[in-house]
């Protein structure tokens, strides 16, 4: 048995938005990619601009779905992940 | 309880008027605002822009309200940020806390700010007067602020 | 820095335009309004009458004022209390802090209110509905509140 | 060699002002009124008023020349001591 293609949108903002160069793109997940953490190794691969913006790993955050959460939180059945540096407002 | 994400100026008499009106259950009102600043140091900044995460930013403002709500005895908030350019001098945020008693509304307007400052999806980038811009770094002051409510 | 005693009402956003105007080293301002509450528990207030010590209010409010920014690097203050009568909802009092930082603005707005409620020479009597009236008690709080700030 | 009279502005606030039935008076104090404690003392003696406004003495606040003091404040030279109940503005 095959497990279903996962189609999620990832959102880059500020300086993630940047260095990656788009604001946003639509991605297939492989099988193996099940964390936040996974989902930043497997995007590491895909280019030099991922490999700068996440260079700093410990400082770029995540949510999953408009909730804040950990590198370890599971993906499961996500729509929308976003990355972006510690928030700033205020 | 009221949140607003806004390219708009605010008017804090106009938003503490439509939170409070005739009302005669409210002792204390809190109100914080946030203002652009030129610089600091050497540093002088022409603008700031302030970005955010659209589909985010009202469902958390409205998380960190709803926490207030639940730890302190609040009569009513108000949460508004505004996003886009923004020059020195120019407001970027209102917070506004009714209670009846003022422990209450200088406590949770606190903690508001401090978590707006944390948790809300907002970035700023500053235009410098050399003509570089920057990302504001996150404080580890706020950080810390943030951590004091356990 | 400006205190101020007055039947009058004030305005918040007047005084707060007073204070910073086009000052651009402001980035925080808190403002703190004391209300009349018609009432708590089955009490019910009619009015409310606020008596003071004319020769040493201000020079009080100013000392008061004084400590804060000793203790608080603030870029402006302002201080207003009302005396005479008041109706429920009306405004008692008008603390505006203003600084670079958010934290020396809550902090000082707090203990400026802490320090009017335990030293300024105000006194409230109430009005009741069923035609009593009666001094308000100093309450055992704002003394512990004041207290905080060793 | 005798002190010369001293003449201190008294004035009343709030209930204290309502029990002793004044809102201010100039007295000549007795050469052994030392301290705003004593001063209490004297008053007690001169009538019933005087003495239901301070019944709950520790209650009672002063002032003397318009800065708050403890009862056992010196009066020294003195021209204006206020009574008050603890303040409640704000």
């Amino acid at each position: 048995m095959t497990a279903a293609p996962r189609n999620v949108r990832l959102l880059y903002f500020a300086w993630v938005r940047e260095k990656i160069g788009r604001d946003a793109e639509t991605v297939e997940l492989p099988s193996d990619v099940v964390t936040v953490s996974d989902l930043v190794d497997w995007l590491e691969q895909r280019g030099p601009e991922y490999g700068e913006a996440f260079a700093r790993r410990n400082v770029v955050r995540a949510a999953v779905d408009r909730t804040h959460v950990k590198p370890s939180a599971l993906l499961g059945t996500a729509r929308e992940v976003a990355f972006f540096p510690p928030v700033t407002g205020g | 309880m009221a949140v607003c994400v806004q390219t708009d100026d605010f008017d804090v008499a106009a938003e503490t008027e439509k939170l409070i009106g005739a009302r005669t259950d409210i002792g204390a009102v809190v109100t914080f605002t946030g203002r652009v600043r030129e610089g600091e140091g050497d540093k002088r900044i022409t603008s700031m822009t302030l970005e955010h995460y659209p589909d985010m930013t009202e469902a958390e403002m409205s998380r960190i309200e709803a926490e207030a709500h639940a730890r302190w005895p609040l009569q009513a908030t108000t949460l508004i940020h505004r996003v886009g350019e923004l020059r020195p001098g120019e407001q970027i945020v209102l917070v506004i806390a009714a209670s009846a008693h003022r422990q209450a509304a200088f406590e949770a307007a606190a903690f508001l700010m401090d978590f707006l400052k944390t948790r809300a999806p907002f970035w700023k980038k500053e235009m410098l007067l050399n003509g570089d811009s920057a990302w504001v770094d996150a404080r580890e002051t706020d950080d810390n602020a943030a951590g004091r409510w356990g």
